[in-house]
């Protein structure tokens, strides 16, 4: 029985002491110190913006209230996103803490659907007063969008002089350069779905396109056959006949790399790439037109329950600071949401042709979903 | 030794209540804590949208809601008249086939070759195959893709020679690759000590009897060893059927594996409903499979005399 | 004569393949870690460094993911051990009704895809209060081990011979010293390798950990999805060598036993 | 690999065999100088052996003396380092066991158990292509002469271990072998049993007139069901000899030691006296007789300890600074008693050679 005891006690001994091993991602930081709240920021997204996070945005704002802490997380491509909205959805119901206190991309516009999001209007957040009311009402009431970026054309200029201009062009010269193209799957990323989006819009309406921007028509998305058929015609000409990587990143290596010659990317990404000397100075970007390629607001979201709502509203709207902004549009080329007016000269100078305002947007969330599902249903491997 | 084994087991009145007793606290958690929610998963995809299943039924889109007491099979007519599913649930099948039986080759071959044979490098061989079984699956599906991928290492010995060998990424061999090489260990070990325990003099009895080692392995050793192979055989299936990590790395966008599919339907495509009707695709077909495994060890079970 | 040989060159052939398949992979990722690049289609990189070495080490988000991981995995080896092992003991040595079927249920409810069961399993830890918490995410994992956790020990308490502790108790010993001293040292190398594949489960569970622990723990595995994806590939190199540590020591370990057949009577239902 | 081979088997034997040697062209096995090493450790040294047709010769020996690898040789387990096995002047040393025209029961029975008693038994008969008809037929006759055609549709392990021995030796004698090797076929079962079936294996293999080489550890088993009886040690032959010879006249100390109960001494007993010396003096209990009086070449002995064997009775004995053991029927003597003992017979031995 003694033995028994001893097998017993050390095994609870051991048991107890692992616990106190298990570490909490928080713990460097902030969440020890006594009095202080901390917002939690989950990143949906790709690593520029936890760099954009990490190096732009927090350190300003941590200095300007000491009072707040702030920890990030990222989320790459959204791996988890069913576990984090299901997540929230559950804590929203049970009224329990989600773990999130502020969520940038993602899941973001599907919680705000859900009603999971503290309502985002200038009365919560003083900054959204200076931004444009259309992509606010796009954010589905508790969305809130921060910056804008677009998806261009990036090609290797060592082997294209001339890129096309438009979609027509584009869509020949892809015919014509059999594996020298692809675009990420929808689902796994914004420049591949803006891809889709844009060859689907060829063939709608501008108000068909409208009404699929700004909220649900399940009726309407049968005039995406079109769209999808061209797609599907493309699957042959696609770098290795027909692959489509996960991820805008994985599309940025290829064509890095040289595997590929052209592919649509995200501007900040490409721009942020560059920078750093991952993506060769050999390639270049451009725009097309007819339609051009869409781009669009990414949103932050406050979950309705949060511990820390009051501080995270803070955080959001400090995020449409000028300053921020600013930091936005130097740091990882994202476009700004407020007026240009407020950024300083040599900023307006960059974006005056790229203002989220002249942008194309894209789907509604809802429509996004049926949209990817339907090119993983039509296009890959038919 | 088998039969004093189960005749060793004590069957008395209270020791029995004391053994039901004794048994149940893993019961209880896998009760709680996968049962209760499979039952509610599975209520859901007939269309229940109510209790617990109200938090998914607030965010899901196209989702079909019962309309009489037991519920509806509408999200089930919805995906079987979807093409795509049905293409994937081939694809899944045909990848568990094949994934099955090559390693069900190969770990043959490693058994009987450290049976029939022996030695140092037979041993090796066999403790080749159960390496996997320490590595991280995502490390696995990595390490696999890099090395099939475009400028994999196939690739580049056969370009060493000016040769141009195919590219095996992303493609659905990739994940029958992959599927074979982290369900080897498990296979390797189940198939070997089944074969290990056949009796030497069995088989020098076939021998002895005219019997080559084809004919002793085909008509003595594989049926004395019957059961860890099927054991073997369901456990792999069962495991690659339901595979996400592999697939996700290593395979197509299309066609996909169902284990990639329900990912899909929850994040992507935010239709939760359909992503569980997934799962209870699988859940059947694995369940298909399981009767294999237990039909194997009641058969056995019935006749104590192996 | 000349069959022979043919039956050597095949098996060498196939001996050296088996090496490529199931090593190449592992080795080309792991050369990675040491390489400042490369290019297709040389065999080896470009040149050598261990840069990518003090990166990892440097990153403080990964080392505490490998902290994490290096506690949760033996945390849940011993709760699992100490919610099992006792019912190992009993299917292992008690026959009672529905024994088979209970050792069959425990193995069902692990055919169900766990992707499935997020959103009912994400209410019920809030209800109860698990989320974000050891707890929580020692459930998530034991959940994982519990067939390796009841089958194995039971198949090796089922073996050890009955005369062995009746001559125990016959010596004077009472109940707890027989167990003690003869029934678990004799069981004890099937709990071992039961304890390894625990062990080895839990470090590989990555899906549930992050519902339940996201945004406090995050060990390992989880991690590694995005790294995979999103640092360089030389990193994940690095980092992969660095999770097989802990299995290389455990295959150095078990190998014996886990080699010697306690895995695959686990699995066969008596 | 091997050596050539002479298809003139050696006729030599161990020193002074007094059963002869079968001819060689009479000689269904010969065993010419075999030798092999396990693990670098020598288990068989030079062993010569000829069993004649029809002829059952035991190979006896304590465990690990080579016996079995011996047989395993024979039978094509083991691939003999040196020398040559030769079955009915065919030499067979490069053939696989399942080439050989040899059929082998094994200790543990080795029954197939997802097999029935009758398919074990088939099973040789369908690898060798014969017909349904006639498996049926031989089937049936090889179980008839073991006793066991009731169970021909049970499994192996439903039938007890003295059937189980018997549907192995079926299934040996079904192939109709020319040589039939038996490796301690009786060792697993009781000892009544044992003696049963032993009979049974000598009766079959009397009528059948099949040539067979036993391996056993057990000399009740040697002597009572042999034609002669080759002792092995330490990988070496000691002695062949038919049973009745190899009891009474054993060529070394081992032997003698080996097969029945013996005293052994160190020194001579001379004129009713023991005398101490280096040659080693041996003699067989049954040997010693018990006296109430001294006679001639009786000397004095104490009765220590009487042990009943029911038929016989052992008595262990102290005197002359030594102790006997004698084997007598009829009275028993008391505990304690002096009474006077004569050595009948003797053999002697020096450095384990018998000198007289």
């Amino acid at each position: 029985m003694k033995r028994l005891t001893t097998v017993v006690a050390l095994g609870a001994v051991t048991a107890l002491a692992l616990t106190g091993c298990a570490k909490k991602s928080g713990d460097d930081t902030a969440a020890s110190s006594g009095g202080k709240t901390t917002v939690r920021v989950l990143i949906s997204g790709d690593t520029n913006v936890q760099d954009l996070w990490d190096k732009g945005i927090v350190p300003g704002f941590e200095k300007a209230n000491p009072n707040i802490a702030v920890t990030v997380e990222l989320d790459l491509h959204g791996e988890h996103d069913s576990q984090n909205l299901a997540k929230m959805a559950a804590a929203v119901k049970g009224n329990s803490d989600s773990g999130m206190d502020l969520i940038d991309g993602g899941f973001v516009l599907q919680a705000a659907q859900a009603g999971f999001l503290a309502p985002a209007d200038p009365s919560t957040v003083p900054g959204l007063s200076d931004v444009p009311g259309d992509i606010i009402k796009a954010g589905g009431g508790g969305g809130i969008p921060y910056r804008g970026s677009s998806v261009l054309l990036a090609y290797n200029s060592t082997k294209v002089a001339k890129p096309p201009q438009t979609l027509d062009t584009l869509l020949a010269w892809i015919k014509a350069n059999k594996g020298q193209f692809t675009y990420n799957s929808p689902k796994s990323g914004g420049s591949g779905a803006s891809f889709v989006t844009t060859v689907l819009d060829k063939y709608l309406s501008p108000a068909d396109q409208q009404t699929l921007r700004t909220g649900y028509d399940q009726a309407l998305e049968s005039t995406w056959d079109k769209g999808f058929a061209e797609l599907k015609s493309l699957n042959q000409y696609v770098y290795q006949g027909g692959v489509y990587p996960n991820g805008n990143a994985q599309v940025l290596q290829l064509l890095s790399a040289g595997s590929i010659t052209m592919a649509p990317v995200w501007s900040d990404q490409f721009i942020s790439g560059q920078k750093t000397g991952q993506i060769p100075a050999t390639i270049k970007a451009t725009q097309i037109s007819d339609p051009s390629f869409t781009g669009g607001a990414a949103y932050l979201g406050i979950p309705k329950n949060s511990p820390n709502k009051a501080a995270a509203l803070k955080l959001a709207s400090y995020a449409l600071t000028p300053a921020v902004q600013n930091v936005i549009a130097t740091t990882i080329a994202g476009y700004p949401v407020i007026p240009l007016a407020k950024l300083p000269a040599q900023t307006q100078e960059i974006f005056k042709a790229a203002h989220p305002d002249t942008l194309r947007p894209t789907y509604f969330s809802q429509v996004t979903n049926d949209m990817n599902k339907a090119w993983d249903d039509k296009v890959p491997g038919k | 030794m088998r039969r004093t084994r189960v005749a060793a087991r004590s069957s008395g009145q209270p020791r029995a209540v004391l053994g039901f007793v004794m048994a149940l606290p893993p019961l209880l958690l896998i009760a709680v804590f996968a049962g209760l929610p499979i039952v509610l998963a599975v209520g859901y995809s007939l269309g229940h949208t109510g209790g617990l299943n109200s938090v998914t039924a607030s965010y899901a889109q196209h989702q079909h809601v019962a309309t009489s007491g037991w519920g509806t099979f509408a999200a089930y007519r919805e995906m079987l008249a979807t093409g795509r599913f049905r293409t994937d649930v081939a694809v899944t099948v045909l990848v568990t086939l094949l994934s099955t039986a090559v390693v069900l080759v190969l770990a043959l071959g490693i058994a009987l070759n450290l049976r029939l044979r022996g030695g140092r490098v037979a041993g090796a061989i066999a403790a080749l195959g159960v390496i996997p079984l320490f590595i991280p699956v995502v490390i696995a599906s990595w390490a696999i893709l890099t090395f099939y991928s475009t400028d994999g290492f196939i690739r580049s010995v056969f370009a060493q020679v000016g040769l141009d060998a195919p590219a095996l990424g992303f493609k659905v061999v990739t994940i029958v690759i992959g599927s074979v090489w982290t369900s080897l260990p498990f296979a390797v070990l189940m198939v070997s000590s089944g074969i290990q325990s056949v009796p030497d003099a069995v088989i020098d009895a076939a021998r002895d009897s005219g019997a080559g080692l084809l004919r002793t392995t085909r008509s003595v050793i594989l049926p004395m060893a019957f059961i860890p192979i099927v054991i073997a055989t369901t456990f792999t299936a069962i495991g690659v059927l339901g595979s996400f990590t592999v697939p996700y790395f290593t395979g197509p966008n299309s066609p996909r594996m169902l284990g990639v599919d329900i990912q899909n339907y929850f994040a992507a495509y935010n239709q939760p409903q359909q992503a569980i009707v997934i799962a209870v695709t699988i859940f059947v077909l694995a369940s298909g499979i399981a009767v294999l495994y237990i039909w194997a060890n009641f058969r056995s079970a019935n006749s104590k005399d192996l | 004569m000349a069959r022979r040989l043919t039956t050597n060159v095949l098996l060498t052939l196939f001996l050296a393949l088996l090496v490529v398949f199931i090593l190449g992979p592992l080795l080309w990722l792991g050369i990675r870690a040491f390489a400042t690049s490369w290019t297709y289609p040389n065999l080896l990189p470009d040149g050598w460094t261990l840069e990518w070495w003090r990166k990892v080490i440097a990153d403080n988000q990964l080392s505490t993911a490998v902290q994490n991981s290096l506690t949760f995995a033996p945390l849940t080896v011993i709760v699992s051990a100490v919610i099992c092992l006792p019912a190992a003991y009993a299917f292992g040595r008690h026959d009672f009704a529905g024994r088979k079927i209970m050792l069959v249920g425990i193995f069902a409810t692990n055919a169900f895809p766990k992707m499935g069961l997020f959103v009912t399993m994400a209410s019920m830890f809030y209800a109860l209060g698990l989320m974000q918490t050891v707890l929580g995410i020692v459930i998530v994992h034991v959940m994982g081990t519990v067939v390796f956790m009841t089958w194995i020990p039971a198949a090796a308490f089922g073996a050890v011979p009955r005369s062995l502790e009746e001559a125990a108790r016959d010596a004077g010993a009472s109940p707890a010293r027989v167990f003690f001293r003869v029934t678990l040292p004799l069981a004890l190398p099937g709990i071992l390798v039961a304890m390894v594949m625990s062990f080895l489960a839990s470090f590989d569970e990555a899906q549930g950990t992050y519902l339940v622990g996201y945004p406090d723990y995050l060990t390992m595995p989880t991690q590694m999805y995005s790294l995979v994806l999103n640092y360089p590939l030389q990193m994940a190199a690095v980092f992969s060598i660095l999770l097989s540590i802990p299995s290389v020591l455990l295959l150095a370990l078990a190998h014996r036993h886990i080699m010697g057949g306690q895995l695959a009577e686990g699995f066969q239902l008596r | 690999m091997r050596p050539t081979v002479t298809h003139t088997p050696s006729t030599t034997t161990p020193a002074g065999a007094a059963f002869s040697p079968p001819a060689a062209a009479d000689a269904a096995l010969v065993l010419q100088g075999l030798n092999k090493e396990l693990g670098g450790r020598p288990i068989v040294t030079d062993l010569d052996l000829a069993v004649a047709r029809g002829e059952l010769v035991c190979l006896l020996g304590p465990s690990g003396c080579g016996k079995t690898t011996t047989l395993r040789m024979v039978a094509g387990f083991l691939a003999p380092d040196r020398g040559a096995i030769v079955v009915d002047g065919k030499d067979v040393t490069g053939l696989p066991p399942e080439r050989r025209p040899s059929a082998m029961v094994f200790q543990s029975y080795a029954l197939w158990p997802h097999m029935t008693v009758f398919k074990n038994v088939a099973f040789p008969l369908r690898l060798k292509g014969v017909g349904k008809a006639q498996i049926a037929e031989r089937v049936e006759a090889a179980l008839e002469l073991v006793n066991l055609t009731h169970h021909m549709g049970s499994r192996p392990g439903r039938i007890s271990g003295g059937e189980q021995q018997r549907v192995a030796l079926a299934r040996a004698l079904v192939q109709e072998p020319a040589l039939l090797l038996l490796d301690e076929p009786l060792s697993n079962l009781d000892a009544r049993l044992r003696v049963k079936v032993r009979e049974e294996i000598r009766e079959i293999q009397q009528r059948l007139g099949i040539t067979t080489l036993l391996v056993t550890h057990d000399q009740d088993e040697a002597l009572s069901v042999s034609d002669r009886i080759a002792v092995m040690n330490d990988g070496r032959i000691e002695q062949v000899s038919a049973p009745t010879q190899l009891y009474a006249e054993p060529e070394t100390e081992f032997v003698a030691t080996f097969v029945g109960s013996l005293n052994r001494v160190s020194g001579t007993f001379s004129d009713g006296g023991f005398v101490p010396g280096p040659e080693v003096t041996a003699v067989r209990p049954e040997d010693i007789s018990l006296h109430d009086h001294p006679g001639s070449a009786t000397f004095p002995v104490r009765v220590d300890r009487v042990v009943p064997h029911g038929s016989f009775i052992e008595v262990v004995l102290s005197g002359e600074g030594q102790t006997l053991r004698a084997f007598r029927s009829g009275t028993v003597p008391v505990v304690g008693s002096q009474v006077h003992a004569r050595v009948e017979r003797s053999m002697a031995f020096v450095d384990g050679r018998r000198v007289s």
